[in-house]
């Protein structure tokens, strides 16, 4: 086991990594930058150090600067939390390089699932269904309009290197096709580094459902149950929940199995999601995560297993401490992201926190990077907290979540909070008649 | 008035419940605001929290630049993490010394990160006064080096 | 005032618990502010945490007595929860109206408790201004019942 | 179910029948004192009363201005908390006689387990073995001798009506005896209106075992494991853990099934706790705790099952929702009760709390009253919040609350933690070498 992990980010995530750290006995070193000088994650880590100015690109983002921290505090691994340099595989390398063990997957395993036509190829190979589409790249306009007339319209436009809900964009037939193309591989190009499309077919109504893995250097292979991320704004999700309530008859069991079949064709290591859009009684492979999420402690209140310290067992060499047979869910469990913005236009809202109380009591979990007195920066995004609720059945999960969003006071940003309690309330999250658009759509339909 | 006199107006005043009050006599003026009663004051905490009973072990790194700042606010500081050395290599004599003259540009020394030896030149004149690092040891970034003076 | 001085002004004025202060004398002018330092302020709140955005659902009983005090200060307050009756029975007349002058010790309602029937008796002589609460409404515990003028 | 419910408490139980009642779609109406009129329970009930000055004896002690809130906002229950009116059979027959529900046992059972005397005789009536002593109250000097020849030396002399660790005096030898015995039942008469005493042989290093129980109206009886409370200072419980460590072979279900026996045959209706000394393998009838605990958390973590929810819907006349068989018992939860006083010399140490963060993270819970600029009153007891720690085992759950302790910042009052992380950290807390006098001879050997 490591004896010091460097943790290569910041915010609530780095908070995670040190308590999962700080129960296995390892010691861990902060990095920041100069505006994150008081940081939570600075003061609880055993050592920390300052790596570059607030600019993301001069610190958290900085290659040399992070390995060097790693370096002269005498790491022996670096938890790369998610965002940043969670998923680059160049990166890895260099950790590698300089003797200390990345606490994710293998650097190839984060260019097979980074890139989005590897990755298809992947799940294609390990028999998991797919949308229909492209089964590579469209090289140009002719044979995008051929591929298009096979799969029909509605269809995404997808970049290859693209994810997080950017680089799409929805076609509705072949005019806005012979429109859009050139300008979605343009801005591919731009925003990527490379101009390589695809298309898919579009499903109006999806849910997002991704499946929690794990994989050891033995070959085991094991899900960790699924959720439900589906209430996006934007593409961004602020909903999360597990198990995935009101699943058609027998998907749960193919959903999960796909991934675990995923994970163990590939040789994958450590803890990774693996994303589906499910319509009806149908699922789709999306996409991998190759990394922690932001929304696994849902999965965690509802298996009692801790993924961070499962991650860094794994990266560690360990075998998988348990039997696909002995993950058992009890109860359910529903996170709100808690984001410094304006709950309407999505604006950021950083500042100092001026007041703040989280609420408690039972079920209640609290992953905060923020207290009274704290700065939310602008460097950042902006996730401030997650606030999770716990219970035997999803209806007092909801009734648990309202009342704990009720007691949380946070004064001097705006937070995401007025949104999510009317959406928490909406008949649709009770009924689970919502999907990926939902938020988007309920919000154009609003009074003012 | 004098300082006791000061310091009982002030005592006074809080006593009173006063949240702000300025006393004036002559050229003389004193503006005195008390934290909190309502909250007054936006708690502005530049400071983080108070650590809690037990701090966090102590952290072996050299403190940053701000614990011991240069006296006259004037010092070169290392542009990198890494390691700090005063000379090329272990052989090779140091780049400066106290008392040295060093010009805007000069190499002062070299901070190793990632294997790679860094040069570090100086952006400001100046006579080294004080150097705030020992041969091979560790460095943050924004941390001082050399302590200058004008010389 | 050297700079000895000025730290010991500055001292003193953190031992008083200052949270801002500014002195002038001629053309010297100093500001502090102290700024945390752990916890140098002392964050007094004498209100509660503001409420979250959604407040909890309106609470049906009639606001305390500071929610409308009386204008001047002198009020007939309730000793004991329960519920208000200006009678001693539906049929009886009123104990006191408005503009009736009210004596200490004079019973001027009944606030009901347990089924037992508590005469008030006023505290302070007056004439009654106002009465704040309508009949078989309940009350809490020093909700103000009447207002009186000294008349 | 009940539509509303007065909660009869303040500080952090308020909030956590709040909590409770929230969930089930209960109204809640708060009583305050005047000093608590910007408590937390009263910001977060639906309703709220002012009942009197801040005297305890005035306000929260009393009846007539609890019951005339509970009648002018119409609530059909009142949930006594713990401490205050929680054992108050006087209170519990005028709840009654108002037609309201008092969310606890009839008025009868609080009379039969509020004296200690009654409450063994139940306890020898259901077979539950007692500590050798006399079998009720000693009358005499002459009869008290008689009995300590029989049962031996040392022993505990009693007072009937005691509680709370409050009115026990421990005899070494027959001279000390006659010495104390008039004493202590002045004394007694004194603290608690009665003078009876009696004698209990006196166990050097017990452990402080208790079972949490409930049962219904249709004769229901079962037990939700027990949990050890055996770190108190001055009889006072300070660290309490579920399940009980170490215990010997066979003697956990042993212990559990005296408590569920003892239900059943006293007819006990809503939720309780049986408390019995350990020694070695043998266990002794101690007292019955006829309401919800300051401690019970512990017990929610480790069985999932919400114990307050339980007591409402047992006092509202629903049946017991599970049987015995499916209480199950998954990781270790341990709880530090945060109290506002001196860590050592345990003087309490009220006054505005400056500056607050509570911990957070996986597996940690936070049952707190208080928040930066609260006012912790001098009039009522020192508990301003409980930290709880839920991990898959023993070791775990220590690291994780050392931890949190170490992330707590409580600024402006003093508080317990520093001693709790002292003893947590122990070798003796670890190796489970601890007993009902451990804290007071730790302290007592420790340097300066």
């Amino acid at each position: 086991m490591f004896r010091k992990i460097l943790i290569a980010n910041r915010g609530e995530i780095a908070m995670r990594v040190i308590r999962a750290c700080r129960e296995l006995g390892i010691r861990t070193v902060a990095v920041y930058s100069e505006c994150d000088r008081h940081a939570l994650h600075v003061r609880f880590a055993d050592e920390s150090v300052c790596i570059g100015p607030p600019q993301a690109r001069q610190s958290y983002l900085n290659i040399p600067a992070v390995i060097s921290a790693a370096d002269i505090t005498r790491a022996d691994a670096i938890h790369p939390g998610y965002g940043f340099l969670a998923e680059n595989a160049t990166f890895a390398e260099a950790v590698n390089a300089h003797g200390m063990t990345f606490v994710g997957p293998s650097p190839e395993h984060l260019r097979q699932f980074g890139d989005k036509l590897s990755a298809k190829a992947a799940a294609r190979a390990a028999g998991l269904p797919l949308l229909p589409g492209s089964h590579g790249a469209v090289d140009n306009l002719d044979e995008c309009v051929e591929v298009a007339r096979l799969v029909g319209f509605p269809l995404m436009l997808k970049a290859a290197a693209g994810g997080g809900g950017k680089g799409m964009r929805v076609v509705e037939d072949e005019d806005q096709l012979r429109k859009v193309f050139a300008v979605t591989s343009a801005e591919a190009v731009a925003a990527f580094g490379s101009g390589a499309v695809f298309l898919e077919r579009f499903l109006r109504t999806p849910r997002h459902v991704e499946v929690q893995f794990a994989g050891d250097r033995f070959g085991a292979a094991v899900h960790v149950g699924e959720r439900d991320c589906s209430m996006q704004r934007r593409h961004q999700k602020i909903i999360e929940e597990a198990p995935a309530p009101n699943l058609a008859e027998g998907l749960r069991d193919r959903i999960r199995s796909a991934a675990a079949r995923l994970v163990a064709s590939t040789g994958y290591v450590t803890v990774g999601t693996c994303e589906f859009l499910v319509q009806d009684d149908e699922f789709f492979f999306l996409e991998v995560n190759p990394r922690i999420q932001v929304e696994h402690p849902v999965t965690e209140l509802v298996t009692g297993i801790d993924l961070v310290q499962l991650q860094i067992r794994l990266a560690a060499g360990e075998p998988m401490p348990f039997a696909q047979s002995e993950v058992r869910l009890r109860g359910h469990a529903i996170e709100v992201r808690v984001n410094a913005e304006d709950p309407w236009k999505f604006t950021p809202s950083p500042g100092r926190v001026t007041g703040y109380h989280a609420p408690g009591g039972p079920g209640i979990r609290i992953d905060s990077a923020i207290h009274e007195g704290a700065m939310v920066q602008p460097y950042y995004d902006s996730l401030a907290a997650k606030l999770v609720a716990y219970a035997p059945d999803r209806e007092s999960a909801i009734r648990k979540l309202l009342g704990a969003m009720d007691e949380y006071v946070v004064e001097g940003i705006r937070t995401s909070l007025p949104l999510q309690k009317l959406l928490l309330a909406d008949p649709a999250f009770s009924a689970v008649t919502f999907h990926t658009r939902f938020i988007d759509e309920w919000l154009r339909s609003r009074p003012g | 008035m004098d300082r006791k006199e000061m310091r009982e107006l002030v005592r006074e005043m809080k006593r009173a419940g006063v949240g702000e009050f300025t006393w004036r006599s002559g050229e003389f003026k004193l503006h005195v605001r008390f934290a909190g009663e309502g909250s007054a004051l936006p708690a502005v905490v530049a400071a983080p929290l108070a650590p809690a009973a037990a701090a966090p072990a102590a952290v072996p790194l050299p403190p940053k630049a701000e614990a011991k700042p240069a006296a006259d606010g004037r010092a070169i500081r290392s542009p990198i993490v890494g390691t700090f050395y005063r000379s090329p290599s272990p052989d090779a004599p140091v780049y400066i010394n106290v008392g040295d003259r060093v010009r805007k540009g000069q190499v002062v020394c070299i901070v190793e990160a990632m294997k790679l030896m860094n040069q570090v030149e100086s952006d400001i004149d100046g006579v080294v006064a004080e150097i705030l690092v020992e041969n091979a040891q560790p460095v943050q970034f924004g941390q001082d080096l050399f302590r200058l003076t004008s010389g």
